[in-house]
């Protein structure tokens, strides 16, 4: 039996449930000197924005305990050179693409996805919202329903209405669930999450932050189990909106605990860093795992532990 | 980003050796060994399978040899966590093993005047570099510094490839005492050197930089910041520097490097974003799109 | 040098920074058959409720990435049996006894408060706060900050005054800083963080959650990052409230990030089922990074890192 | 919990063999093994010193000899990652070893008869115990299952120690066909058994309390709960114990087990909190603070 892992994402197919994270597969040409990149669900870009971007400053990354503590700021080269240089050459290649996007303000977001829009190929936009907004002193636009769900509807507004829009979302809000739904309210298509989690190491020797400028972003395996719980919440309470799964994958075992959780697709993020053939050798292990158990079709095991699971309650220690 | 494929494997271990202060490795990685010029570098995954340590080390590929279809040695001194695991190997142990990356040495087409400048185990890749040099016909001289006389790298095989070999110590324990810089104009003058190699510590790459500036010499140097993958995906490698349009790019040192010409890194601003780097808070949209699509990487 | 051990708790003096997390270690016995347990900082209970408590069904603990999954569910013999067997033996080995409380209302809480300050030798009460509040449908006191500060006040008012209270936070709030502010206001001397980050692992054999109930709290090295930061941002607004770090702690470098951070003292969890000599192991290793750095006291490394650091802002991905 | 104080080191491994479809791993460990009483565990960290696992993976003592000042051996099937690492060290790497842990198998004061029944890897402790007991003039039957042939546990073994070995495999492959309760009642019968000393998963150990029952025998059981620090800190390994004064708890299998009475052992009601268990929901505080001091543990 072969398996089928063709997945649906809300009105688009995907050859496989695998793309690659926002931010961890460079431009594409890096990732792919390692494997063919048409082999793969979607590519994801880096989060483009108007103009270019030089990020923070070195360092910008730190290992933690089975994780990868990150402060990179966005560095790009803006949306122009995306769509000269980078889209064209992933189309060539036959990857299907998705943009993400990330701004300042509704304006730039909305401008991005018109951009995006004239540009042939563009199969989704993924909408960034842990990008700082300056008009409430630099807090993440996800930080607050509001401002998060005026910007996915500025995209959804002036994206081509076949280019599905997912909004991204961070695990450090006090209401997930609730800024889901303000989000899908607004007119996304279907989530992403999650982005990485605020952490911090302590460079022993230099008495100093690891990272500098201090806070940085938590992701790899060790977020993996507050990942599955977002995932498992929204799904509960949205279970008809799509779900790009992430944090912290980096088997095929790990691809179907999101899939389980309730994800119809997962990115693989940082994982990359350390082996940068993941995505294929995921999709292969995701493969390996539904032939294991006799799946025959990917697809039935979205959800599949909501069926099993009594009421997922929240333990007090 | 070389045009040369890099490759992932499982390599066996072959031999681990001590060397002074440096720990060597060999494994069988024919694929790395076959595409290696000098200058590249390997990304090393470390705590076995079930490891916390999720992040790439890399090392400087130090020599390759044809043995069991090519191998591939790289030397080390313990510094963190991945590096005391990896001083533990023993022979058989497989590594999981990318190579070979980065930008290498790019080689005079003539054979020129060679100074080779290296500082502690920042000298490993100027050996098969040296190799490749003298196979041109080059001149190769070495300026080696180190902290103290266990740290100084391979006087020996320097010696023997060399037409000269100079060494500096910080403690005077052996060579002469101080930094490479305080011998290394009066080794160009003797040895009518053409061009500049250089390894090691940012601050010693800045010294030698101007150094070569002084004589009004070509240099190329291999920079080290720290790596996170090593392929070019992470962007924690990264270095200001300075395009061929005049441009500042925050440019990886991974993929865009490890080598660049000297005077192209901004040394001062290493660590910082020049507030005049494209896409910086400082910066101003002086150009079309055309310009920004030559951006680094 | 013998670097000097000794720290402040605000009033309270303890002979090293190094305690157990509530929870963690037993009833202390269980430690005590590996080690001294009158050679650490304090002891801290398994939070203690009036009545006795079953806990949540097996399974109740997974494995995750440098982490653990857990669901308990605050099983205990109730403060009774404190009274009269668990506190009168940790105080005859010598302990310095931190009693950790939870209850389902500020009313429990306070008759928790009254009763231990009628028993002698309770160095400090630890208000666990995330607890469920049954008028609230299960929300946890911390995920509100007005009714965390009602119940850190009642504890405040019923508590003997020279017994110092600490409020302890969980991550998985909006506003840890407003949070922590409002405690202090409703009388907490300091401040216990984190409390486990919510999180949820699904067994691909079962394809259930790997903890009964679906939800469980995440632990170990794996939220070390998350940890640090909150203890950062809390010390840097609030700079006077003495801090309790912990999630996470496994070495002395370990503890070392804590301090430097900006807390006073740190707390050993679940390294402790890892090591059961892990607390006493801590405060070896502490002792050694103090020598090899110079270090004579170690309350000159706590917060240390604020005042290398530049601004800690909050990276954009 | 045991009054015999655990001790935590490094071991040295001895040997690592596989038997059948078993991996025996062999560690130097005086203190451990002068500790022993049969029925007690190890726990065991995996992953080397920089694992992501940070839990234990405990195994029950399969044998102790004085050899190097004293050594334990433990038998195990490789289940997930930790056994998977563990099947994979080779002599003389260290094991970082925490035992001996848990409430052994308490042993009669007369030479009675006992008839030990295991399925699978769970026979383990029943070596040491059949030793122990034949050392006191007991008379001893094996009782062993197994889901087949090469899953047998120690057949030739179990023959030399015990009167008589008696075998079950659910494919028929070895011995008789089914389970270890289909000749259970008449080994008792046969034997004038005293006693019944079990090991295996819970719902064996439920019909084997059982046949005890049936017989008017009192049997001990070592449970399998999930463990995570073999210690009796982390509260992970809960099973519904009735105590002495009828009510049940939630006692921790690591340290107020592993082996418990069987009819103390509410099998039907593991992986739940019963609704009568001492402050469960349904629970009604009937009983004095007095009372609650007997709490396990
Ligand atoms: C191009 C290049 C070539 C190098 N060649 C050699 C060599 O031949 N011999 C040698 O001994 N060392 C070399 N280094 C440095 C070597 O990579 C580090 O010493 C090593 O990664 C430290 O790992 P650790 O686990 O011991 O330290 P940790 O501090 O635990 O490392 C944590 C993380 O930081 C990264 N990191 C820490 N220090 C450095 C550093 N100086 N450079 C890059 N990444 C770092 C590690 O890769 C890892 O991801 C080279 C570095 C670069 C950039
Ligand atoms: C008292 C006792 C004695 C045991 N003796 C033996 C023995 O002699 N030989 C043998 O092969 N096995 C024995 N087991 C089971 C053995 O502990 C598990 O097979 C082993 O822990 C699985 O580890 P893993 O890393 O392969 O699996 P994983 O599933 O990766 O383990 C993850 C976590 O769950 C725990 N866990 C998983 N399964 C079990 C289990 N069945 N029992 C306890 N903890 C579990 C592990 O300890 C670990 O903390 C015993 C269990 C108990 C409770
Ligand atoms: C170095 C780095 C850069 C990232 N850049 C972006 C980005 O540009 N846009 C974005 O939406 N997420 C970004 N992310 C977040 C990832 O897309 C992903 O959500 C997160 O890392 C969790 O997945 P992982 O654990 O597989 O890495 C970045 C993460 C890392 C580690
Ligand atoms: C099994 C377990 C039980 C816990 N029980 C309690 C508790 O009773 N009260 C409490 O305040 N915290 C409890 N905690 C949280 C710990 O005290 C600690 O805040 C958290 O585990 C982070 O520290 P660590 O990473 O060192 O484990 C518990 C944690 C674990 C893993
Ligand atoms: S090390 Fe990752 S981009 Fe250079
Ligand atoms: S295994 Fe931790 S309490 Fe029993």
């Amino acid at each position: 039996m072969i398996p089928d892992l063709r997945i649906g994402l809300g009105e688009w197919e995907l050859a496989n449930p695998v793309m690659t994270a926002a931010g961890c597969a460079g431009s594409g040409r890096e990732l792919a000197r390692f494997f063919d990149i048409a082999r793969i669900g979607a590519v994801v870009t880096k989060s483009v924005t108007l103009e270019p971007r030089a990020g923070r400053p070195a360092p910008r990354i730190a290992e933690t305990p089975s994780g990868v503590l990150s402060a990179v700021g966005l560095q790009g080269p803006g949306i122009d050179v995306l769509l000269q240089r980078d889209l064209p050459w992933l189309l060539s290649r036959g990857a299907r693409v998705v943009v993400s996007v990330a701004g300042g303000s509704a304006d730039e977001y909305a401008e991005l996805a018109r951009r995006l829009s004239e540009a042939p190929g563009v199969a989704m936009i993924e909408v960034n919202l842990s990008s700082p907004d300056p008009a409430r002193g630099g807090r993440h636009f996800v930080q607050d329903s509001a401002a998060a769900a005026r910007v996915v509807g500025a995209v959804r507004e002036n994206a081509r209405a076949d280019i599905p829009v997912f909004a991204k979302l961070s695990p450090d809000v006090s209401d997930l669930v609730g800024l889901a739904a303000d989000c899908v309210e607004a007119g996304a298509d279907g989530l992403a999450m999650i982005n990485t989690v605020r952490g911090m190491a302590i460079d022993a020797d230099t008495l100093r932050p690891a990272v500098a400028g201090g806070m940085g972003g938590l992701s790899g395996p060790a977020i993996r189990p507050i990942a599955v719980a977002c995932v498992y919440q929204v799904h509960a309470a949205l279970p008809e909106v799509p779900i790009v799964g992430m944090g912290g994958v980096r088997t095929g075992a790990d691809a179907m605990e999101f899939l389980l959780a309730g994800a119809s697709a997962v990115a693989v993020g940082s994982a990359l860093f350390h082996d940068p053939s993941a995505c294929v050798r995921v999709v292969r292990e995701l493969e390996r795992e539904l032939v294991d158990r006799g799946v025959e079709r990917v697809g039935s095991l979205v959800g599949a532990a909501h069926r099993t699971a009594g009421a997922a309650g929240v333990a007090a220690e | 980003m070389s045009d040369v494929r890099p490759v992932q494997m499982s390599s066996p271990v072959l031999t681990v050796r001590q060397v002074d202060a440096y720990h060597a490795i060999t494994v069988v990685a024919p694929g790395i060994a076959e595409r290696f010029r000098s200058g590249q570098f390997v990304a090393v995954a470390v705590g076995g399978e079930h490891s916390s340590m999720l992040t790439r080390r890399v090392f400087a590929i130090h020599e390759v040899k044809p043995d069991y279809g090519g191998t591939v040695e790289f030397l080390f001194t313990v510094r963190g966590r991945g590096t005391a695991w990896l001083a533990e190997r023993r022979s058989r142990d497989l590594l999981d093993v990318i190579g070979p990356l980065g930008r290498p040495f790019p080689l005079p087409r003539d054979p020129v005047n060679c100074v080779l400048v290296g500082g502690g185990a920042g000298s490993a890749p100027l050996f098969p570099l040296a190799h490749a040099l003298r196979r041109r016909g080059c001149r190769v001289d070495f300026v080696l510094g180190a902290a103290t006389a266990s740290r100084v790298f391979s006087a020996i095989t320097a010696r023997r490839i060399a037409e000269t070999a100079t060494f500096t110590t910080d403690d005077g324990s052996f060579g002469t005492r101080g930094r490479v810089t305080d011998v290394l104009d009066q080794v160009i003058d003797d040895a009518c050197s053409d061009v500049v190699y250089a390894c090691g510590p940012m601050p010693m790459l800045r010294e030698v930089t101007a150094a070569a500036a002084r004589h009004g010499i070509p240099i190329q140097v291999s920079v080290e910041e720290t790596m996170a993958c090593g392929t070019g995906v992470c962007m924690s490698c990264v270095v200001p520097v300075v395009g061929e349009d005049g441009i500042t790019r925050m440019a990886r040192a991974c993929v865009d490097g490890p080598v660049f010409r000297g005077e192209r890194v901004r040394f001062d601003d290493v660590g910082t974003i020049p507030f005049d780097a494209l896409g910086a808070p400082g910066w101003k949209a002086r150009a079309s799109g055309e310009d920004r699509a030559r951006e680094a990487g």
